[in-house]
């Protein structure tokens, strides 16, 4: 059974070699992906044409049914980014070197994941031809948009958070891209000559992007955290029953990083097969990834049921009218399917037979993000359905446009993910080779971990942070 | 615009603040439109900023080619006399062809545009001209308020050139023979005009 | 225009409605219905889609609840009687509510508009811009009463064929796919009074404004008119029912007094106010 | 008076449609003119200025409604030559106020399927002629008609059309004018003739204490609903509140707005009136010596419990009712036709009316009318058994031609009378008609119509009990279609073409009318002359016509009530209900009413049935659930619609729908329940009794979301409606 983290004698030549052969010539599997995923994307597009032409109507979208799906999967879509955030700042930061192999796929998702994500909030809107209209330009006509709206927060955050998150994703590839540059022909060459900006990998080269690296993930947690606070605004700003609710920013916040670390499970387990990365991509590093997210998934839970506390002990009848028909309405269903998705299946994590075990991983870790994603439909949809006016009470279910929309966005994640894989190292050489060295440095493996726990008590250890070694 | 001057200043008159900031957006908005300086013309209105922006129009065709500077400029007739509504309603309203014909029976009979309008007369149809200054339909423009603001209401305003307070937004129309749009009549273009006279900045007076 | 109120006016315009949305409104218009008159025989419904260019959507849409109502004539029944079987009939009729839009002094539909297409006017009114609104529905989301309806389609497209559209009413635009759109309190109808009002120079008094479903009204359950106006009749329905603007909780000499708005409770502050349906026993 | 029509035409593309091409561009956001297109647009002068039309400001002109046959005075807002919006005429009965009927019939004036051209029957299809064709056929066929071979056959006509009308009758030779309503008051007004000699007396709902109302849906359908909605608000409900009790098989608006909704088995209204005076004699100490002693005895033989019994009303409710009988004096008992569709329908009126007598109403609520002078202006009201008299004269091949106007019989008539097919018996059939409804499309000549708001008339309504008036229609705006005629004019030219004496002189309606209008007394003109007079008129859209004021006899018949029959193996009661949308069936082409939710049950553009959840529960069907209504004459099959305003042995499936012509609107949506009622006509009045079918419900299996308006039925404790007693509202606001 492996327990090392990482196999400390591999040649580091080997690690250019098995991370450059990812990148190359892409075998039949990967078109086929590529075809299928453009396909997913077509049904959507299909669709909003369809829907731009005749209107929110062929939505099934309807009174009071003014929102659905495409916000559901939006905020969704907006929690899957916060995986990479964690993974690289996060953990950068307290400085568990075991992220080094994953973190940079990790980054690529974030920054996906968002670009799916803003397409949501364009795709709802009646008239999307002025969609421009949100954005705070100096018009002709003298006019601004509302600054006290939380969508225009929206459309500030995520344009924010979307660049800081790209821009960490690039600098984080910098040295790698120069790896690549030495090792590329042709197009490659140029592209990763440009890409790589002159990186020479000398020391002050290093200090230099070790610092900005650094600034970067600090600047990047708190963007992330206040990111699905804003997002969680939309709703916790409303008046509606259901929504308006106190514990909405830290609860969007857990289910985000919850839905993220379920979803790098999931690539985690891809990548590993098919680039065959089993040398990076180690069972204890799943485990670790995996504990992680029980813990998440934990956190949760308990804000899940702090929300139903909350609500059931308050005073507002309404409110608890709209949390009851979570439970007994026609949304009882997948309600209760979200319930044992996100609080009771990962459970299945916590059992080490089951971490270990790669194909239950991948399913769990699928069955984690549907949780999720019926989560935040369960937020959307059930306080529309019955909130104030009883005369307004009523039972929607989305049509075919919404559901090929939603469909067509894992497509259009999966393309640019797809992409991202066969053009930029999905896993971070320099680092893995830091991370080889410290290893290496310290033959055995207890002291490998003496040296996880060094974060906390580095003064009476006394070694210096292997963080600085030069590759 | 959600908020307008009304809904906000206690007093109805804009406070001294607001007035420097509308003066520099004004400032502002004129740099932008800087390129085009034709506010020179309308200097005999009086408590009137006109508004600034110029638009080419293509020159739209007419049934009878319309000469207005005979009209208005040579005979110096009032836009009011003929454009007869515009003191009384949204619309300005196009003369009807009987007030032609009033003149026209005994006046230049024999030129070729005046034998066009006597067919028409005689057909008892109206001949059908092609608008040149439209907005759109959610736009709700009232000529009756304007001249009230800038001509009746207007004190040491002279009816007689009422031409001059039309010209704001049609252009110097004296000059021409048939109207062509001279100015772009686009929301910024009213706006603009609306601060510097402050007119009203109430969303809902013009759409409804 | 707007950058200067955000810039200068912005804490006033937080305190919004602390003061009982009283800035200096030159009109504040209001209603007074009552439900003890009101017949629930839905022409005031009708008259509204006469008066507004409302379109009607055929079977399906409406089924889907597609449709646009600005004023909907609700019917409920008396809860024993729908519950339990405490009575085999409904002994006591209905309860019938025509509901428009409640224009709001603190209305939770105007901070949400991203692009500040709904806002307050000057007269009190609760305002949609049709032509500014990009549909992002987030204000129908936020309306308590749900009052605001959607263009899910191009409704005009088959609403009015020739030559009905013939009866399309030109002060006020149709409205095309993907707007919200709602009762105005006619607001055509206002300026005309206000115009005619200037025209003949004089102040805009009680009865120049009449909305399409008040003027209709059978048994003129719905009165309509300007609270800030001392002699309106609305505003004497409202001293004498002790129903004031800018309160969340009525305090009233007299508790058997049948003036109340709905839902007032959330701080939405309506202007338009319900008196209680009578029944004997 | 109108604005000219180039400019009309070229405004509405200005204003109307133009707008929504503009509405999708992306606001004035351009800083160029791309929303602001030039020349794209026509601008159409007048030829010379018009009187009172200024562009840009409406203009009101006065007419009256024809949408139903009470005669409501309007307002028509007319801008650029368009009326836009319709209003109550304030001076008026109706007052300022108007019904939803009354306000969608613009959307009949603008009607999409309007007959904009003279039709003749060309080898069995209706083809399109000139009006010279028409004439000749005419000619041919109708002029040529022998003494008394002729007929008409139409709905409420009043006013000078009528006039013209008997004028060409009598120049045929021919008496028969049937006059046929399927929404009338006969029953009733039998009842009051030969009890009050009046037959339509004054009801004073402004000094009623409490009214009594067995199925008179006088808020909905019944005589004059503006009128009445009226003074039920003002009078009857504020102040000195009064107690509204509504007796009936199906809730209908009346009875949504009742204190006490008490429901009968249908045909049981009489039973459960003389429980009431039972009630009243024995415990009440009114003493009956108003009644005959026949009366007498027939009421001491309905015990309540006997009552209780036939009609299902259970006893406690009779003895309250009787209590609020007896303590708000005076009060008004009223029966309308839930009560009066039964073959012992002129029974349950006369206990009805037998309540008022004993109450002592008669001459408090219930006064004699003052009659109009000119009688034979006053409206021809309409009932059922013109219908029934006319389809067997047609069967029996009485008429060569026959004129059909304002009434639409093949939809009305129920199946069992075959009425397309003995219609067809007639060779000559002539519809004069504004849209293409089933006995317009049953015709071999068809005569368009113009609409009210485009022609001359004069209507007077059947109901105004204290002051009379003339009611006057102009037009307020060109018509549609050149090729559609006035009622007026049609009767004018068809006079000429008789060579009736007198009519020579007038070259139009308008002509004619004028001429009647200055041949009117000089205390009507008031002093004022002829054309002063005339504008006077139509500027106020009515004439004040002195009357003659009536007086009222009290004969009471006998009131007999024969026992109820339950019905073998078609167990319920079919209860073929009227709303103030659909009407009879005639305006189911207006979009508008189609969209607007029925009042009580909130269902749109369908038909439902209506029944009472235990019914429900018994049968096993829910809410939405297609059922099959079947009679021994037909069935028809429509969603289910459960609550507790309707009784438990009865089904209510509304009226109005199930058009198999009249429009894309009406076509084909809802089923028609009138089409399957049995044979049954009430035993004195002959009317048809229209609630006397007996029907079995069976499920069908289909069912489907039913097209209903609003979420949940109850407040669940929001306090959106709330309910005061009338003891709170009288201590706080009564007089």
């Amino acid at each position: 059974m492996q327990t090392k983290d990482i196999n400390e004698n591999i040649a580091w030549a080997k690690i250019n070699e098995d991370v450059l052969r990812s990148m190359e010539n892409p075998r039949k599997g990967y078109w086929i992906a590529v075809a299928a995923c453009i396909a997913m994307v077509m049904c959507a597009v299909l669709a909003e044409i369809y829907q731009y032409q005749v209107g929110m109507g062929p939505s099934n979208l309807n009174w009071p049914h003014m929102w659905d799906l495409y916000i559901a999967t939006f905020v969704f879509w907006i929690g899957m980014s916060h995986s990479g955030t964690l993974l690289s700042a996060i953990l950068h930061i307290i400085q568990a070197d075991w992220r080094k192999p994953i973190y940079r796929f990790a980054e690529a998702m974030t920054t996906f994941s968002l670009m799916t994500a803003g397409l949501f909030p364009i795709i709802h809107l009646g008239r999307v031809w002025n969609m421009y209209w949100v954005l705070p330009y100096v018009s002709d006509r003298g006019i601004w948009p509302n600054f006290r709206s939380p969508l225009i927060w929206d459309a500030f955050a995520i344009t924010t958070y979307l660049t800081s998150s790209a821009l960490f994703l690039f600098i984080g590839m910098i040295p790698d891209l120069a790896i690549c540059r030495d090792n590329a022909r042709g197009w490659r060459q140029k592209l990763y000559t440009v890409l790589s900006l002159g990186w020479q990998g000398d020391d002050r080269q290093w200090r230099n992007f070790r610092k900005i690296y650094l600034l970067m993930a600090c600047f990047l947690i708190p963007l992330a955290v206040s990111v699905h606070s804003i997002v969680s605004a939309d709703f916790a700003m409303s008046i509606m029953p259901g929504w308006h609710i106190t514990s909405f920013p830290p609860y969007f916040v857990a289910g985000a990083l919850y839905s993220g670390c379920a979803a790098i499970i999931t690539l985690f387990i891809i990548l590993r097969y098919f680039f065959r990365f089993d040398e990076y991509m180690t069972i204890p590093i799943l485990e670790k990834t995996c504990k992680l997210t029980f813990a998440i998934a934990m956190v949760w839970s308990y804000l899940t049921l702090i929300e139903f506390a909350s609500v059931w002990y308050g005073h507002d009848m309404v409110a608890k009218e709209s949390l009851l028909s979570r439970f007994y309405g026609p949304y009882a269903p997948f309600f209760w399917l979200m319930l044992f998705c996100g609080i009771v299946a990962p459970f299945a994590l916590a059992i080490e037979k089951f971490r270990r075990h790669l194909p239950t991983m991948f399913v769990v870790s699928l069955v984690l993000n549907l949780g999720m994603w019926l989560e935040r439909w369960m937020i959307v949809t059930p306080t529309l359905a019955t909130s104030y006016y009883p005369f307004a009470f009523d039972t929607m279910w989305p049509s075919m446009v919404q559901w090929a929309i939603v469909f067509g966005s894992f497509g259009w994640f999966g393309l640019l993910f797809l992409i991202f894989v066969k053009v930029f190292p999905s896993v971070s050489m320099y680092e893995v080779k830091e991370m080889v060295f410290h290893r290496r440095h310290y033959h055995s493996a207890d002291l490998a971990t003496k040296f996880h726990r060094r974060a906390s008590d580095r003064e009476e250890a006394g070694e210096p942070s292997t963080e600085g070694a030069k590759s | 615009m959600f908020v307008s001057n009304k809904f906000l200043s206690k007093r109805r008159s804009k406070s001294v603040g607001q007035g420097k900031v509308s003066q520099r957006l004004a400032m502002f908005f004129s740099v932008l439109a800087g390129v085009f300086i034709v506010a020179a013309a309308q200097a005999e209105v009086p408590n009137a900023k006109p508004p600034v922006g110029t638009h080419s129009g293509e020159d739209v065709p007419q049934p009878i080619e319309f000469p207005h500077d005979i009209h208005a400029d040579v005979n110096g007739i009032n836009c009011m006399y003929c454009h007869t509504y515009a003191r009384r309603s949204k619309v300005a309203g196009i003369p009807p062809t009987s007030k032609c014909m009033g003149c026209h029976s005994v006046i230049a009979t024999d030129k070729p545009r005046i034998k066009k309008l006597t067919e028409y007369w005689e057909k008892k149809e109206p001949p059908q001209w092609n608008k040149v200054h439209d907005v759109p339909d959610y736009v709700h423009f009232t000529h009756e308020k304007h001249l009230k603001r800038f001509v009746f209401e207007n004190e040491g305003m002279d009816v007689e050139n009422v031409s001059e307070v039309c010209a704001f937004c049609h252009g110097d129309v004296k000059k021409m023979t048939v109207a062509e749009k001279v100015k772009p009549l686009n929301m910024g273009f009213c706006v603009r005009c609306h601060e510097q006279n402050d007119g009203p900045s109430d969303c809902w007076k013009c759409h409804k | 225009m707007s950058l200067k109120n955000i810039l200068e006016n912005w804490s006033h315009y937080r305190r919004g409605h602390e003061d009982g949305g009283h800035h200096d409104y030159e009109h504040m218009w209001g209603m007074a219905i009552d439900l003890n008159k009101c017949t629930g025989c839905n022409a005031c419904s009708v008259a509204c889609y006469a008066e507004n260019n409302l379109p009607t959507v055929g079977k399906d849409r409406m089924r889907k609840g597609q449709g646009l109502h600005w004023l909907r004539m609700e019917r409920y029944w008396d809860e024993p009687e729908m519950g339990g079987d405490e009575k085999e009939y409904q002994e006591r009729g209905g309860s019938f509510l025509p509901m428009m839009c409640q224009h709001c002094n603190a209305a939770t539909c105007e901070p949400v508009c991203p692009v500040a297409a709904t806002y307050h006017t000057p007269d009190g009114l609760n305002a949609q811009v049709y032509n500014r609104c990009i549909g992002s529905r987030y204000c129908s989301n936020n309306c308590p009463y749900r009052l605001r309806y959607f263009n899910f389609y191009s409704y005009y497209e088959e609403s009015w064929p020739e030559p009905l559209n013939m009866q399309l009413n030109p002060d006020l635009s149709v409205r095309d796919k993907g707007v919200m759109e709602k009762c105005t309190f006619c607001i055509q109808r206002i300026r005309t009074g206000k115009d005619t009002a200037q025209r003949e120079g004089r102040e805009v008094k009680d009865g120049d404004v009449v909305t399409a479903c008040a003027q209709t009204c059978p048994t003129e359950a719905i009165v309509f008119g300007d609270l800030l106006d001392k002699d309106a009749q609305v505003t004497k329905l409202w001293k004498a029912q002790e129903v004031e603007l800018g309160k969340t909780k009525q305090e009233k000499s007299n508790g058997e007094l049948r003036g109340y708005r709905v839902l007032e409770g959330l701080n939405t502050d309506p202007c338009v106010m319900y008196m209680d349906r009578v029944r004997e026993a | 008076m109108s604005g000219s029509d180039i400019n009309r035409r070229d405004f509405l593309k200005f204003m109307g449609l133009g707008g929504v091409g503009a509405a999708t561009l992306s606001g004035c956001d351009m800083p160029t003119t791309v929303t602001l297109e030039e020349g794209k647009e026509k601008v159409v002068a007048y030829l010379a200025p018009e009187e009172y039309a200024i562009p840009g400001i409406g203009v009101t002109f006065a007419s009256t409604c024809q949408q139903c046959p009470s005669g409501c005075g309007v307002h028509g807002r007319v801008r650029e030559g368009r009326v836009l919006k319709l209003e109550g005429n304030p001076e008026a009965l109706n007052g300022k106020g108007l019904c939803q009927m009354g306000q969608a019939s613009l959307q009949g004036h603008y009607n999409p399927d309007r007959i904009t051209q003279p039709m003749a029957r060309k080898g069995g299809a209706l083809e399109p002629v000139s009006w010279e064709e028409a004439w000749k056929l005419m000619q041919e066929k109708a002029s040529g008609a022998a003494k008394g071979r002729s007929a008409w056959f139409t709905g409420t006509v009043s006013g000078h059309q009528s006039v013209l009308l008997a004028a060409l009758n009598k120049a045929w030779g021919s008496k028969d004018h049937y006059v046929y309503e399927a929404i009338n008051n006969a029953v009733g007004e039998a009842v009051n003739e030969s009890v009050l000699g009046d037959a339509a007396p004054a009801y004073r709902f402004d000094r009623a204490k409490a009214i009594l109302s067995f199925g008179a849906d006088f808020l909905g359908t019944w005589v004059s609903p503006v009128h009445f909605s009226r003074e039920y608000a003002s009078k009857f409900r504020s102040g000195d509140r009064g107690v509204l009790i509504q007796v009936e098989p199906k809730m209908t608006l009346t009875g949504g707005n009742a204190d006490l909704w008490v429901a009968a088995r249908p045909g049981t209204e009489g039973v459960v009136a003389l429980g009431i005076a039972n009630v009243l004699l024995s415990k009440n100490q009114v003493d009956g010596k108003g009644l005959p002693q026949a009366a007498l005895d027939m009421i001491s033989q309905y015990s309540v419990d006997k009552v209780t019994e036939i009609s299902g009303v259970a006893g406690d409710t009779l003895v309250r009712i009787a209590k609020y009988l007896k303590e708000r004096s005076p009060s008004l008992v009223l029966s309308g036709e839930s009560a009066h569709g039964h073959a012992n329908g002129y029974q349950n009126a006369m206990a009805a009316m037998m309540l008022n007598v004993l109450l002592g109403n008669v001459g408090k609520t219930i006064e004699a009318s003052n009659s109009m002078v000119f009688g034979e202006l006053k409206a021809k009201t309409g009932d059922s058994k013109a219908m029934l008299d006319f389809a067997s004269a047609a069967d029996a091949g009485k008429y060569d031609v026959v004129f059909f106007m304002g009434a639409n019989p093949v939809y009305t008539a129920p199946a069992h009378l075959g009425m397309a097919e003995k219609i067809a018996k007639v060779p000559f059939k002539v519809a004069l008609s504004m849209f293409p409804d089933e006995t317009t499309m049953s015709a071999d000549l068809v005569l368009p119509l113009s609409s009210p708001y485009e022609e001359w008339a004069t209507t007077v309504s059947p109901y105004q009990p204290k002051e009379a008036a003339v009611s006057m229609s102009q037009p307020l705006m060109k018509p549609l279609s050149a090729e559609t005629k006035s009622l007026g004019d049609i009767l004018l030219s068809m006079l000429k073409y008789q060579g009736v004496k007198g009519y020579e002189g007038f070259d139009d309606y308008y002509a004619y009318l004028r001429s009647e209008l200055s041949a009117m007394p000089a205390s009507v003109k008031g002093g004022k002359g002829n054309d002063a007079f005339w504008s006077a008129a139509v500027q106020k859209g009515f004439i004040k016509a002195p009357t003659k004021s009536g007086s009222l006899k009290v004969s009471l018949g006998d009131v007999k009530q024969s026992g109820y029959q339950a019905g073998g193996d078609y167990p319920m009661h079919l209860v073929p209900s009227s709303n103030q949308a659909m009407y009879d069936g005639r305006n189911a082409n207006l979009p508008w009413l189609q969209e607007a939710p029925d009042q009580i049950t909130k269902i749109f553009w369908d038909s439902w049935v209506e029944i009472h959840p235990k019914t429900a529960s018994k049968l096993g069907v829910k809410e939405g659930d297609f059922v099959r209504v079947e009679s021994d004459q037909g069935a028809v099959e429509a969603q289910v619609y459960i609550y507790k305003g309707v009784h438990v042995d009865a089904v209510a499936v509304p009226m109005g729908r199930g058009h198999e012509e009249y429009g894309r609107y009406a076509k084909g949506n809802g089923v028609n329940p009138l089409k399957i009622l049995s044979p049954a006509v009430d035993e004195m009045s002959g009317e048809l009794a229209t609630h006397a079918t007996r029907v079995r419900i069976s499920k069908t299996g289909r069912s489907d979301e039913l097209p209903r308006l609003g979420g949940s039925e109850v407040q669940v404790g929001r306090r959106l409606v709330s309910t005061v007693s009338a003891d709170v509202f009288k201590r706080t606001e009564g007089a």
